[in-house]
């Protein structure tokens, strides 16, 4: 697997010219850090003193190379505005990122391949585009709309699910996944049109080949044929798009987060980068880098090996 | 009544009709072929006698029953019983029918658990077709086989079935030529076996007359002949038929002796309406009452079944019926007599055009144009070419065959400059030739021209024939307008302002033919030229090749895996084998031979011995050679045997040893 | 943001799918370009006696927390959205097309460079790009097309590389070395023609997402200026009152919905034709 | 001697009154017991008492520690930690008496030290607390002793009437802390306050339970309050309409106004003193002449702008820094309406156009600026910078919200008029962003704080209040009021307050 080794090698440069980036570009947008912390009330000397604690009037080089080695050794340093360690907080955030993202991509794989499924195998006819087009409609309607609806629906008319996404310490998992279902809910509804089609144009080709026209001939049902031979060939092509989804869904979630106040990475990120809190938004970007290229390459991983064509090499 | 019989079956995509009125009747244990050009409707029919459709279509008219059963009455779940217990059918393309994502096992299993047998019968049944180690095959995916292993495949799964009605659609097409002829033995054994219906479809009139016992051919939707194998592929009373026969090389007849009569024009599209008989705008002998009323079936007087011919084993009156829809039928046979069709008929019946003697004076001697010496080209660590030594002398077409991989396309490549770097060298006119074509100069360039196996992809799909005519003629320095060029190509003139995607395959290779030939070249590489096309559409292109070449004195290295093709066009043939070329020269002589044990296989006259192990010191061939001297040939290399007129054989045996085709080993 | 990929649709009449897409975008056109004569207010007419009103006579979508007519800012929306996201997509496809052409043709080490700095495009924070960008510049149209063309560019660049490279294996580009193209000359002459539909098709799949993405950067606040009717801005401002005054968010959001199912349509047919052809 | 004053000495009020819910308080005891679940914004920096300035922030402190005085919702001040206060040497000196029997939450009594060393942590010149600037020219590092273990005594810079407002809430980080207090409030939470911090976490919330060492005896109601992050206000208010907090801290006039008396929610409102001042630059064009400045002031629809942003609820401001609220705010000067015409006069058909700069909590009032200038023909352009950068750049020379030509500000209610005038208005004040100066103005706000009387006093405001109105360099349309949105079916005694600041301890359960 040599393009494996390839792709990995890769990692850490590609996070090392991130974090140069994202070092330099912070550095450009105005607005200063311990104005931040203090308040515009306070005095310039105040300012200027907590600036020189924080070490923001080192040059940047210098605090470039402090950064990383810390970086590299574990110590992440602590937020300069909420004055916790970074790596709790970063570390914390993700996992409420991941829990949340981890419940909307299980709801939204069957969700999104069967829908898919259902459009390829009808293609061209009313149920297809029905599918098509309200995925595309929903896909195109940003998700703190569907968000609020869903709110206002099934948290305060009918209380059916809590309004926020954080359950209270301690609960059981049950109650968690509650807390959870609404923003799982409307992610699902912004990503399902995205996969959805393009399992159903896997679905299409699948159920237009020789294979599934051999295997009909065998005399297997539709249904089986849909479950024999084109379930699995219409997902395979599909999760490299499953991939950009979980990518989305890990970062990209910062209205999600902010409707149903659900603390994690993308806000972080959000607040950090206007804020300039750099030690957390480094580590913010790293962590969230790391994770999109290993979600990248997970996909592509999992399309060589759910695929064997590509598994296990061309034609023999 | 036992059996398969369809009755004016019809099926129309979108309401166009593409399958018109067919009915005929097959028996139990007899194979019936059916023949035709691209799109005339033979997988229509095929896939509607499981009841199938494509997309799109509907089965407008027409009854099929099978041992007694009505298919097309039958209700949805009462379908999917019948085909579960009594057909079985063998796609076109076997990779395509097979789950890409799936093991071969597992899709075996399925077969036979839809059948309610138990899949501890798989590895059996993949012994059944031969394959060896079935447990190992069965654990592998479809694409870890090859094309020929994949047919066989496909052969277990529909053995899976024990069919009263086995359809096979094409199921040699895209193989090369060995494989396609184990598939075709495999086939033969089983059908008397399974003593079921069988459907051959082919557009290969060789293959089906030697494998079927009633042929029907299909025009335009419409079975404008049907009747017993030999008589209709040797005395066809239809004129379509006669001219498919016409286009269709044969091994043994060359372009000097033989040259092919291609059809003109094409087929009609579906819901093209003609008034008259549909072949008459195409049909030489057509008259006013062809193009005002259609010609219906009628039967064809048997006394043409000259005496030779076995009387195909007869299950009723009707099997022995010859029917012809034409209001000439008398008119199509030639004055002289058809070449027997191979089925069944000891090769030795035709001596006298395989007779090498018979080509010998057309070739011209003339000096070398092309030298290639110690050619090897590599892909990673596969040796694509392996020292190959060749020459082109002006004026001269040379073929290559060989199996699948064998090396034939690089070889091709390099000569054009496209092969990347390697050993060897190329000399042209005595000069030598840059390995990539961006460094030859201007000259060389002109003087090496290609045209690529397939026509879809060989010109750019965005530019008009015009265009792509007058970026060639303006680079390579020729002085010709595009609009010679086509005429000169066999191109209507209006074809020059239209896209690639506009014209027929057969017209896109004519176009890239006259592209190649846009700055006067010395030499052009086909690099299988006609093997995408359909039988008529190859004939013209081959004619045009021809006329080409003439016109020009210009060399060819022509490339095809189909011995007929390379052994019409060709006047001196190479052979290659896993990137050496193992034998070379004069056309007859090598396909006559005596030649190399390798060439004896493709051109028929061995059954390839058990595949074994290859040492790297020695013939690359020793593994499957029957005739292998132990220990000598796994060893050491062979020698270059001189055979005279430049007939080279790289090969141990004594040339007096050498294998000669002797006779056609594909017995029934 | 999502990407808003259509994959294939095979060899299937489209007219009617097209015919509506067509439809919507051309009438969101024509609004872009005469909301000046339709709108029965000014778009930014504030009247604090008539804050909230219900969709009804004399506002017939209602108006927000401004007073300001919903429908009137409804029709003018559609012009800085039919700014955006064109330009957007124009300068992305372009950029994206030349990247990946170069990437396709030239490959080795090149296409290895290029193909990770679009790595490291796409995993650099784009909120962070977008404060940057913003604070620098301002929040301005022009700004909000150069964050959302940024981000696309490796998406288009990745499908171009792979449709050239696809094109490069084929024979006609053979033919045209055999003549004696070089490699760039060959990349624009002849392999361009031919990726220009994976372009064509990217550039429609970008421009519904440019729209959404709009939205989104309305959304955190660093989209287009304060007040603009933009239907994005529309609804993140007032999305504060969807349980109050729904129709100060349901109509921008399903007009944004609406173009760009038209825009999807339409690059569905499209792509349905080249199959077809 | 002492002052005579309300505002100027306090005295315990004796008996624990329980705010608006007292009437009902009055006749049911209330019920103990119950958590208050409350949402509010997730602080932006980290809580310290000392530096905070958020209103999340100050309301988690609040629970937890205490004030020498507390400002009521209607200005007027109730003695906490002390018990009593009176000025000495005409104003320049004041002596604190503290409660007796205060202790901290670990059990160290309070004592005159502990606040002494509090005051001095903010006046020290190194401290970062923004309270340093509102001690400015009033006290300075050194002026805290300690007469006796109950009796502290601040001695001032100069003579300041107001002097206690400065160290009651109204002064929100001089919250009397222990000597050791090192910064890291929310690991070592020991304040004196009625609830406990049990736990704390920058990104979800806080909770409390009730403090047993409370002073006053009985309270709080509560066991405990829980308050959880809400980064969007739209998250917040849904919590509270699905039930899932009981109230919030920090609640927007125009979110829950609309929400007043349906369901369970009840909103409580109150005037207050916060303002977005409107500053426009005096030293340079345009506003370098008053006819531009007052021809925008006259442009404005004062109510218009009320409706709009502040739900109707605030009062209408009329360009000087004098919120009815405070006591002594001028009445003679007429209320400056919307008045075309005037413009049009004032501008002497010269074209006016203009940049406004603000950051993102005032953007309804740019916008509604905008349009409203617009109609009378002024050309306002829209600037909208991050907080970040708005605040942001060197305070002495390029700081946007001190150096644009036009700007929007908002102030968060203060106590006494003092503290917006001296720093916005006074020639050279740290916040003066219209860069205006005028010498009586000066004047006059000295005198104002020296002064000893309320006629006095509402002499000197009339004279700062009409310079103000006719200059304009800054143009108050509105002042603000605010709202506090809960739970009434469950909860009753929780009130609005001018500065948003929390007092839960007579918060109890509905019966
Ligand atoms: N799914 C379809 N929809 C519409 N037309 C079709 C479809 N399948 C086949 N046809 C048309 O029907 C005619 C018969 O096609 P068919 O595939 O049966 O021909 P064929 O004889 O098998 O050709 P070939 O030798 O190329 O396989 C052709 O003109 C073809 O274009
Ligand atoms: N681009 C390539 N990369 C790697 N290996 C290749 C490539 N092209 C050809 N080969 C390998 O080189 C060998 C010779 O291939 P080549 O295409 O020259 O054979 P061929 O005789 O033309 O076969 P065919 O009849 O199938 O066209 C084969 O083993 C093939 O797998
Ligand atoms: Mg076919
Ligand atoms: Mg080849
Ligand atoms: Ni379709």
């Amino acid at each position: 697997m040599r393009f494996l080794l390839r792709r990995l090698v890769a990692v850490p440069l590609t996070l090392l010219g991130v974090s140069v980036l994202v070092f330099v570009t912070t550095e450009l947008v105005p607005g200063d850090v311990a104005r931040t912390i203090l308040g515009r009330e306070a005095s310039a000397e105040s300012v200027a003193r907590l600036r020189s604690q924080l070490g923001l009037d080192a040059p940047l080089p210098e605090r470039y190379a402090d950064w990383l080695g810390g970086f590299l050794t574990g110590r992440w340093g602590e937020s300069y505005t909420l004055g916790v360690p970074v790596r709790d907080l970063v570390l914390d955030r993700l996992a409420a990122s991941m829990l949340l993202a981890a419940l909307a991509f299980a709801l939204l794989v069957p969700v999104a391949v069967g829908l898919g499924l259902v459009a390829g195998v009808n293609h061209d006819r009313p149920v297809d585009r029905l599918v098509s087009v309200s995925g595309l409609a929903l896909g195109a309607t940003p998700e703190f709309v569907t968000g609020v609806v869903l709110l206002v629906v099934f948290a305060v008319r009918l209380r059916w699910f809590p309004s926020s996404a954080q359950a209270p310490d301690g609960s059981s998992l049950l109650v968690r996944l509650g807390h959870l279902a609404l923003p799982a809910l409307s992610l699902v509804l912004l990503c399902t049109g995205y996969v959805a089609r393009h399992v159903r144009a896997g679905a299409v080709v699948a159920i237009e080949s020789a294979y599934a026209g051999a295997a009909e001939l065998r005399g297997l049902t539709r249904w089986q044929v849909v479950r024999r031979h084109v379930l699995r060939n219409s997902t395979i092509p599909a999760t490299s798009a499953l991939g950009v989804q979980l990518q989305f869904l890990l970062g990209g979630l910062v209205t999600v987060e902010l409707l149903f106040n659900h603390p994690g990475i993308g806000a972080l990120l959000l607040s950090s980068a206007v804020d300039k809190d750099l030690p957390t938004l480094q580590a913010t970007a790293m962590v969230l880098g790391l994770l999109y290229m290993v979600i990248v390459l997970a996909a592509d991983v999992a399309y060589r090996l759910l695929d064997p064509r590509i598994r296990l090499g061309a034609a023999s | 009544m036992t059996g398969l019989r369809i009755e004016n079956l019809s099926v129309a995509y979108a309401g166009k009709a593409a399958v018109r009125g067919v009915s005929f009747t097959v028996a139990p244990g007899q194979t019936y072929g059916l023949v035709g050009e691209s799109g005339c409707g033979k997988t229509t029919v095929g896939r509607a006698l499981g009841g199938q459709v494509a997309r799109g279509g509907a089965i407008t008219s027409g009854r099929i029953v099978v041992d007694g059963v009505d298919v097309l009455g039958l209700p949805p779940a009462g379908l999917r019983r019948w085909r579960a217990a009594a057909l079985a059918v063998v796609h076109q393309e076997a990779s395509a029918s097979l789950d890409p994502t799936m093991r071969v096992g597992t899709q075996l299993a399925q077969a036979l658990r839809a059948r309610g047998r138990d899949r501890r019968e798989v590895p059996e049944l993949l012994e059944r077709v031969r394959l060896p180690d079935p447990r190992a095959i069965a654990r592998r995916y479809p694409h870890q086989l090859s094309g020929g292993q994949q047919q066989r495949v496909v052969i277990a799964a529909a053995l899976a079935a024990r069919p009263r009605l086995l359809v096979l659609d094409e199921p040699t097409t895209g193989l090369d030529a060995t494989v396609e002829r184990e598939i075709l033995e495999l086939i033969g054994e089983l059908r008397v076996e399974l003593a079921a219906a069988v459907v051959l479809i082919s557009h290969d009139l060789d293959l089906v007359g030697r494998l079927c016992d009633r042929v029907g051919v299909l025009y335009a939707g419409r079975l404008v002949e049907e009747g017993p194998a030999g008589a209709v592929l040797r005395e066809p009373a239809h004129p379509y038929p006669a001219a498919l026969l016409a286009g269709t090389p044969r091994l043994g007849r060359t372009r000097r002796t033989h040259p092919l009569t291609p059809i003109p024009g094409h087929p009609p599209v579906p819901g093209e309406e003609l008034a008259g008989c549909s072949f008459a705008p195409r049909c030489p002998r057509a008259d006013a009452l062809c193009h005002a009323t259609a010609p219906a079936p009628s039967a064809v007087a048997v006394a043409v079944a000259v005496a030779g011919v076995p009387v195909p084993p007869v299950a009723s009156g009707v099997a022995a019926l010859h029917q012809a829809s034409c209001h000439h039928p008398d008119q199509a046979r030639r004055p002289e007599p058809r070449p027997q069709p191979p089925q069944r008929q000891p090769a030795e019946t035709e001596p006298a055009e395989t007779e090498p003697t018979e080509t010998g004076p057309a070739v011209p001697e003339s000096g070398p144009l092309l030298e290639i010496r110690g050619l090897t080209r590599r892909y990673g660590r596969t040796v694509a070419v392996d020292g190959a030594d060749l020459v082109i002398r002006r004026g001269e077409v040379v073929g290559l065959v060989g199996e699948s991989g064998s090396g034939k396309t690089t070889l091709a490549r390099a000569v054009a400059g496209l092969a990347g770097r390697g050993p060897g060298t190329i000399t042209l006119h005595g000069r030598p030739l840059h390995p990539s074509v961006t460094r030859r100069d201007p000259g060389q360039r002109r003087a090496v021209q290609m045209v690529f196996q397939n026509p879809y992809a060989s010109l750019n799909p965005s530019h008009t024939v015009r265009v792509i005519l007058a970026k060639a003629a303006r680079s390579l320095g020729g002085t010709r307008e595009p609009a010679d060029l086509a005429r000169e190509a066999g191109l209507d003139a209006y074809i020059l302002d239209a896209r690639p995607d506009r014209l027929s395959g057969g017209q896109r290779q004519r176009a890239a033919i006259a592209r190649a030939f846009a700055g006067e070249p010395d030499l052009v590489v086909c690099d299988e030229p006609v093997s995408a096309l359909d039988v008529s559409v190859q004939a013209g292109v081959l004619r045009l090749l021809d006329d080409r070449q003439r016109a020009g004195g210009t060399s060819y290295l022509f490339i095809s895996h189909d011995l007929a093709v390379v052994g019409y066009l060709a006047d001196r043939i190479a052979v290659m084998y896993q990137g050496r070329i193992v034998e070379q020269g004069p056309a007859g002589q090598v396909l006559h031979g005596p030649h190399h044990p390798y060439t004896a296989l493709l051109v028929g006259s061995r059954r390839p011995g058990p595949p074994g192990r290859v040492s790297a010191t020695g013939c690359p061939f020793a593994g499957t050679c029957p005739s292998r001297v132990g220990g000598l040939c796994d060893t050491s290399a062979p020698p270059a045997r001189d055979l005279g007129q430049g007939h080279v054989v790289r090969c141990h045996l004594d040339p007096d040893r050498l294998p000669r085709r002797a006779g056609n080993s594909t017995s029934p | 943001m999502t990407a808003i990929a259509l994959p294939f649709t095979r060899r299937h009449r489209h007219r009617t799918a097209l015919g509506i897409g067509a439809g919507i975008v051309l009438a969101w056109a024509v609004v872009a370009v005469l909301w000046p004569q339709l709108v029965p207010y000014e778009p930014d007419l504030q009247d604090p006696a008539a804050r909230f009103l219900p969709p009804g006579g004399a506002h017939w979508l209602g108006t927000d927390q401004f007073g300001r007519d919903t429908f009137s800012r409804l029709l003018a929306g559609a012009r800085p959205v039919l700014l955006v996201a064109p330009a957007a997509t124009v300068l992305a496809v372009v950029a994206g097309t030349l990247v990946g052409l170069a990437a396709g043709t030239y490959g080795g080490l090149l296409d290895e460079i290029v193909m990770r700095v679009l790595d490291a495009v796409v995993v650099f924070p784009s909120i962070i790009a977008t404060v940057l960008v913003v604070a620098l510049a301002g929040r301005s149209v022009t700004v909000m097309v150069l964050v959302i063309a940024a981000s696309f560019v490796p998406i288009v660049a990745r499908s171009v590389r792979a449709a050239t490279l696809v094109e490069r294996e084929k024979s006609y580009v053979e033919a045209a070395r055999l003549r004696g193209e070089r490699s760039w000359g060959l990349t624009v002459r002849e392999i361009l023609p031919n990726v220009a539909p994976t372009v064509l098709v990217e550039a429609t799949s970008r421009f519904g997402d440019a729209i959404f993405a709009a939205a989104t950067l309305s959304f955190l606040g660093l989209g287009q200026p304060p007040g603009s009717p933009d239907w994005g801005a529309s609804v993140s401002d007032n999305r504060l009152w969807l349980q109050l005054a729904p129709w100060t968010v349901l109509g921008p959001a399903l007009a944004i919905a609406s173009l760009v199912v038209g825009i999807a349509l339409v690059a569905d047919a499209l792509r349905g034709r080249w199959e077809a052809s | 001697g002492a002052g005579g004053g309300a505002p100027l000495t306090g005295a315990d009020s004796g008996a624990p009154q329980a705010g608006t819910g007292a009437s009902a308080a009055a006749s049911v005891p209330p019920r103990r017991g119950g958590t208050l679940r409350a949402g509010s914004p997730p602080p932006p920096t980290a809580v310290d008492p000392v530096t905070m300035y958020d209103g999340s922030a100050i309301a988690i402190v609040q629970l937890v520690a205490d004030y020498l005085i507390w400002l009521d919702r209607d200005f007027t001040l109730k003695p906490r930690l002390a018990e009593k206060w009176e000025s000495e040497d005409g104003g320049k000196r004041w002596a604190f008496t503290l409660r007796k029997g205060v202790t901290f939450s670990d059990g160290t009594p309070l004592d005159a030290e502990i606040v002494k060393a509090s005051f001095d942590r903010l006046l020290d010149p190194k401290s970062k607390s923004a309270a340093l600037s509102a001690f400015d020219t009033v006290l300075a590092k050194g002026g805290v002793s300690v007469r006796d273990a109950a009796t502290v005594v601040f001695t001032l810079e100069r003579t300041f009437s107001d002097f206690p407002y400065l160290v009651s809430a109204g002064n929100y980080n001089a919250v009397i802390l222990k000597k050791d207090y090192a910064g890291d409030f929310t690991k070592k939470p020991i304040g004196t306050g009625p609830f406990l911090l049990e736990s704390y976490d920058a990104s979800s919330g806080a909770t409390f339970t009730r403090n047993p060492k409370y002073w006053e005896p009985g309270k709080p109601y509560l066991d405990g309050v829980k308050i959880t992050f809400y980064a969007d206000d739209q998250a917040d208010l849904l919590a509270l309409q699905s039930g899932e907090i009981d109230a919030q801290i920090l609640s927007r006039p125009q979110l829950v106004g609309p929400l007043k008396g349906l369901g369970d929610i009840t909103v409580d409102q109150v005037q207050g003193t916060g303002l977005t001042a409107f500053t426009l630059r005096t030293d340079r064009p345009p506003f370098d002449r008053k006819e531009a400045r007052q021809a925008v002031a006259y442009a404005l629809d004062r109510p218009g702008v009320n409706a709009t942003v502040y739900d109707g609820i605030g009062a209408l401001g009329n360009d000087h820094l004098f919120a009815p609220l405070f006591p002594a705010a001028p009445d003679g000067i007429a209320q400056r309406a919307k008045d075309p015409a005037k413009v049009a006069e004032l501008l002497g058909g010269q074209p006016l156009k203009f940049t406004l700069t603000y950051d993102p909590p005032s953007k309804d009032y740019a916008l509604t600026v905008q349009n409203q200038l617009k109609q009378a023909g002024i050309q306002v352009e829209l600037d909208q910078r991050t907080s970040a950068d708005f605040y942001g750049g060197d305070q002495e020379k390029d700081t946007p919200w001190l150096f644009s030509t036009a700007n929007l500000v908002g102030w968060a209610g203060r106590a006494t008029p003092s503290q917006f005038i001296i720093p916005m208005v006074k020639g050279g004040g740290v916040w003066n962003g219209s860069k205006y100066a005028n010498p009586d103005v000066d004047a006059a706000a000295d005198a104002y704080d020296a002064a000893q009387t309320p006629e006095e006093r509402a002499t000197q405001a009339e004279i700062i209040a009409k310079a103000l109105h006719e200059d304009v360099p800054l143009i108050v349309s509105v002042w603000s009021g605010t709202v506090r949105a809960y739970n009434g079916r469950k909860f009753t005694g929780i009130q609005a307050h001018p500065s948003s600041y929390v007092d839960f301890s007579s918060v109890s359960q509905v019966v």
